[in-house]
């Protein structure tokens, strides 16, 4: 692991590579785009005035920093030390608002007066019609229209927000073709419309961004832990979809090699049945939404759909700078059925009072798992990305509890 | 100097310019896109883009994605691609240009899809989601190839890279006609116009033009050709034909057939 | 209002009583209990070890403090500074767990190993479910039948979380039912039980009790707006169900007579429609649940079904306190009704991002209607009790967006 | 001394206690109950417990909430019963008593209430949602009218309590026989038992004990009675036979009539 000792500064490079990962594979006509976000975001995020109006939203709006919970009852089970980062309190419910609220503040002062996001369950565009009106900025999120049907709730949510949701009818309906319309759509209005992409995904200059607005996690992280304890934690776990609230959670770590990264893919029925969610587990390298990266594809590279009970880890790709450091060793990576995430929330639940959401229920689990290895006063710090409240529909289906 | 430039310096000589039809292979089976082929070949293509469709086109508007998810859902792959190529290539001889997304090369392997383009008779290869900054590896396999690897220009294309991108492109430049994926329109934009008019003076005797997304109209190719132009890529309006007559083979053929004869008319300077 | 200048201290007297209202009208089979109830929790809320138990489960657990945030842009609609007070950020998603942990954590000293609850919409049974969760007690939740066929969805949370809800058929259904008969049980299983009543209602000690673990809400107001303002605020909102979340943001700024504090009751249909929850606004004397208070009651004494569109404000009576403080001039009490409450959804939805519940939406609907009497430096705190998530499928069925 | 202290020692000097039905008011109606209160008088009632209905009636079970449900839906109010105690007085003097709840004593007025009872012939009043510490005023009325406010003591009740609510309880002391509310069980609990132990030291030569919630069964009452108790309360019981058979008022008078008398046998110290 003696090549992550320097690891801050080198990645991305100029081109938004993270050793042969990432880059900008994107259509001409959005190259300029990205330039100028990229410029804009350096201009910006190193500014004091930007730094202050971010700690500032941060703060009073989203309600950071957000506790790093010691879970007393969780720990006896367990037999270390547990502690989750209590992203699910973060408002709207989960971390996917630190990104959505640094990107539409970066926004106005890009001078771009509306927001498009794609989403699948609804989480993220929730999150973008959260700050869309809290900034007054038009807001239009693309989403799949088989996503629509099911996900009716999160429809109403963002409409009661005052974003418009446009269903997308195309491909499979579902989310890697709501980003697909969202990428047509930035194409057709590049001058006053930001793209605000949901995870580290996409082309460069968006895993950075993300990574930089969700990087909050880690560095909390790191402060509480050396309040509570005065030592950093021997492990961190935290669940993968595109990676966001995993590479937030990890960044601030990747030096500190005695503190084992974690991230857990979504295995849905099975690695083995091919419907899973698992691209970093078992996918292959391959070109998707912008940028290299592993996806899951056939062998003539035709994206391959996804599977996982919970929709935030069902992506076929997954942010290029996670290859990375799982290539060069330092981050671990595993994956969970849907069944193990199910018995983690009623575990976590019944134990703690918290209904974790289904994405982070999928790091419950692997932690269970794992336990054993741990000793009473080992440090496991697991990032509760979300809260479940998101979920009750699809908990409703597949756990019935007694009358 | 490759076969597609020469193609285009063949034209000028005769005062015409460049009629560049694109289908997707295999839609909506790889028989019947054989003999729409054959069918442009027939009605004066000059030029023909070929698609390998791509399940996640994302510069691609509803039209040609659509086409790619009838391609797919009918079996196409690249082995089949190639194969029908070289199908192609036993009844005419004009170039053919892949159009195709990276992640489909990238899989193949850069290398072995350039040297199988040149195998079975591609002259050109356009990748929309592969800028000039990712190109060095597929740059590589088309100069060893011989097979052209055609960048696309935007409205939004600064001049420097432009002129990075100039360095580099072979076979034509694909001035991409508004701010917007493909698909048929009933106007020009200004815009396009404009653009024609920013780089030409940078193509001029160096390298063809050609102009693509959203040209369906008579009236667009001349307006394009008037304002420089070297050739007039059509795309969702031919596919427009196919997909609203998907079961009837016959009409296809004959609509697109006089489609394209109309268009190639006016890229023939008699006006 | 010369005489709130000594309140503090004077309130509620040894008997419980606040004024002439209060008390302990309890059937006698409890006073033991309500003794025992009361003496615990003056050994344990006075020691510096329970206080230092309950900070660390509002810190850690509850996600306290939470933010006072500046709505900037109601803010500019309003003409004056408005703040929320953001009791949504809470875990469960409202200020009721600031509550129920207090009173399990109680639970606990007095060695009780049950807890039980009534609950109406399932807010309060939510909040008591986690808390039970939390600290391992058997927890089951009273609910009216009626409640239970409308809740499905707190049902179902509560269940997760391992409560056990009993619905109960008898009277209307509904929420005082749910109460009857949780006191009914109470009766039957004293030793080993601790009810958790869920506002600062009920016999003595429970609005002293309910008041003391609230009044973290307004002793944050007071140190937050001390730090942003540097000033107390000009006036200060909440809504009034039983009255807990208005008890917790007034309590500690009674003696400040220069803040108007206005409690915001449930208007429903119209107070002449007689299809309302404003107890306090136009109810009149009398016992109910143990305490002399203001109740929604018919000549012979027989109490009235109450109506509002948020669950949380449908109870015919109110603390004793707020009688008080009403009586002695101190609290201006107003009503908002279901339209203006809806109303004042869609203005904070799509003005700040933020979907609040029901329940204080009454409270913003009111600071609408009077922001014109504040000028641009006047500071006027809101509390926001809770989230809106909750409310969805009410919202659904009142607030019709276009597709 | 109040009549019902006076019942007490006259069915002392015959050897007998007393049997205490309860119903409520106007349950299924007004004039049903008018008949039930009759039958329980020929049936041997020593006392009767009359409810009136309380919207909320917190201190009870199902039965007896049901009970005030159907009271309450066919338009019984406190005026009625005044009304219908006075028709009572017209065929019985035996003491009367009231249960309620504070709320509907508060609407009325205290003040008016009691003098109220008194007007028409009510010797006692079991409030059980006012404990000793909030009866000021109640008693103050009480006195005033010589109407006896009854205060009901449990297993739980400190010797402290106790001797505070002896200081002013009037007519008998209501003993709460378990740790529960209202309703019909099939066996009495141990703790009931030792509570009439507990506080008889008491009470004795001060003021009757009468013993109620649960009792269902001649064995209770004999139990009870062995156990020191004066009076024993029937409720639950009661209305459950009634419930059962709400459409035949034939039936009810019957069955309550045979019920009664077994119970009441069962005071008698023939045993
Ligand atoms: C609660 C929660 N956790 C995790 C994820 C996965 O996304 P990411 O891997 O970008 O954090 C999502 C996505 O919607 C989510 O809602
Ligand atoms: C969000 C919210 N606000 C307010 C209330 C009203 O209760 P109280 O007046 O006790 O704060 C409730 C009750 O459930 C609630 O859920």
């Amino acid at each position: 692991m003696k090549n992550t000792l320097r690891y801050y500064g080198k990645y991305p490079d100029e081109y938004g590579h993270y050793g042969e990962f990432g880059g900008k594979f994107a259509p001409e006509i959005l190259i300029p785009a990205l330039d100028e976000l990229e410029q804009s975001f350096h201009e910006n995020y190193s500014s004091e005035k930007f730094q202050a109006e971010l700690i500032n939203l941060y703060g009073d709006y989203a309600g950071r920093p957000t506790p790093l919970y010691f879970c007393e009852r969780l720990s006896e089970k367990f037999g270390c030390k547990v502690y989750f980062k209590r992203e699910d309190l973060v408002h709207g419910g989960a971390h996917k608002l630190n990104n959505t609220l640094g990107q539409a503040l970066l926004a106005t002062k890009m001078k771009k007066d509306r927001l498009i996001a794609e989403t699948g369950a609804g989480q993220h565009g929730f999150a973008t019609a959260i700050a869309g009106a809290k900034f007054g900025l038009t807001t239009e999120i693309f989403m799949g229209h088989k996503d629509v049907m099911r996900q009716k709730h999160n429809v109403y949510r963002m409409k009661l927000l005052g974003a418009k949701v446009i269903p997308v009818y195309s491909g499979d309906q579902t989310l890697k073709d709501a980003i697909n319309e969202a990428l047509r759509d930035w194409i057709s209005n590049i001058h006053h419309t930001h793209y605000l992409i949901g995870s580290v995904v996409g082309p460069h200059p968006y895993p950075l961004i993300v990574r930089e607005f969700q990087r909050v996690i880690g560095k909390e992280i790191k402060e509480q832990i050396m309040t509570k304890e005065g030592r950093l934690p021997d492990v961190i776990l935290a669940c993968i979809g595109g990676g966001s609230n995993a590479m937030g959670t990890f960044y601030e770590f990747i030096e500190n090699d005695s503190t084992a990264l974690i991230g857990i893919e979504a295995e849905g029925e099975g690695i083995a049945t091919g419907k899973h969610g698992a691209s970093l587990f078992a996918g292959t390298k391959g070109i998707l939404h912008g940028a290299l990266t592993y996806i899951l594809q056939d062998e003539y590279g035709q994206i391959q759909e996804s599977h996982s009970i919970s929709a935030g880890l069902d992506y076929p790709g997954v942010g290029p700078e996670h290859v990375l450091l799982k290539e060069i060793g330092r981050l671990k990576v595993v994956a969970a059925t849907d069944k193990e995430a199910l018995e983690a929330i009623d575990l976590c639940c019944k134990t703690e009072g918290i209904i974790p959401a289904l994405e982070p229920a999928h790091a419950i689990a692997h932690a269970a798992k794992i336990s054993a290895e741990y000793d009473k006063d080992d440090i496991m710090v697991i990032t509760l990305s979300g809260s479940g409240s998101k979920d009750l529909d699809i908990l409703k289906q597949h756990m019935r509890l007694e009358e | 100097m490759s076969k597609i430039e020469q193609k285009f310096i063949e034209l000028e000589k005769k005062n015409e310019k460049a009629l560049i039809p694109f289908i997707t292979l295999g839609d909506p089976s790889p028989e019947f896109s054989l003999k729409i082929v054959r069918t442009l070949v027939d009605s004066g293509a000059d030029i023909i883009e070929l698609g390998i469709p791509f399940s996640d086109p994302i510069a691609d508007g509803p039209t040609i994605q659509a086409s790619s998810m009838r391609s797919l859902a009918n079996g196409m792959t690249p082995d089949l691609a190639f194969n029908l190529v070289k199908e192609i290539r036993g009844f005419t001889n004009i170039p053919l240009v892949f159009l195709t997304y990276y992640n489909i090369v990238f899989q193949r392997g850069v290398n072995r899809f350039f040297h199988d383009c040149s195998e079975c008779g591609i002259d050109g290869v356009i990748i929309p989601d592969l800028p000039v900054e990712e190109a060095a590896l597929a740059l590589e396999a088309s100069r060893k190839t011989n097979v052209d690897l055609i960048f696309i220009v935007t409205p939004a294309t600064s001049e420097s890279r432009l002129s990075k991108i100039l360095q580099v492109a072979r076979g034509f430049v694909y001035v991409v006609s508004l701010f917007g994926v493909t698909g048929a329109r009933k106007k020009l934009s200004e815009i396009t116009l404009e653009t024609l008019k920013k780089i030409k003076p940078y193509t001029k005797g160096k390298i063809p033009v050609s102009v693509g997304f959203g040209i369906s109209k008579p009236e667009h190719v001349k307006e394009l050709i008037l304002a420089g132009a070297d050739g007039a890529i059509v795309g969702s309006a031919i596919i427009d034909i196919l997909a609203k007559n998907l079961k009837h083979e016959k009409v296809v053929i004959e609509k697109i057939g006089k489609y394209v004869q109309i268009m190639k008319k006016m890229t023939i300077r008699h006006w």
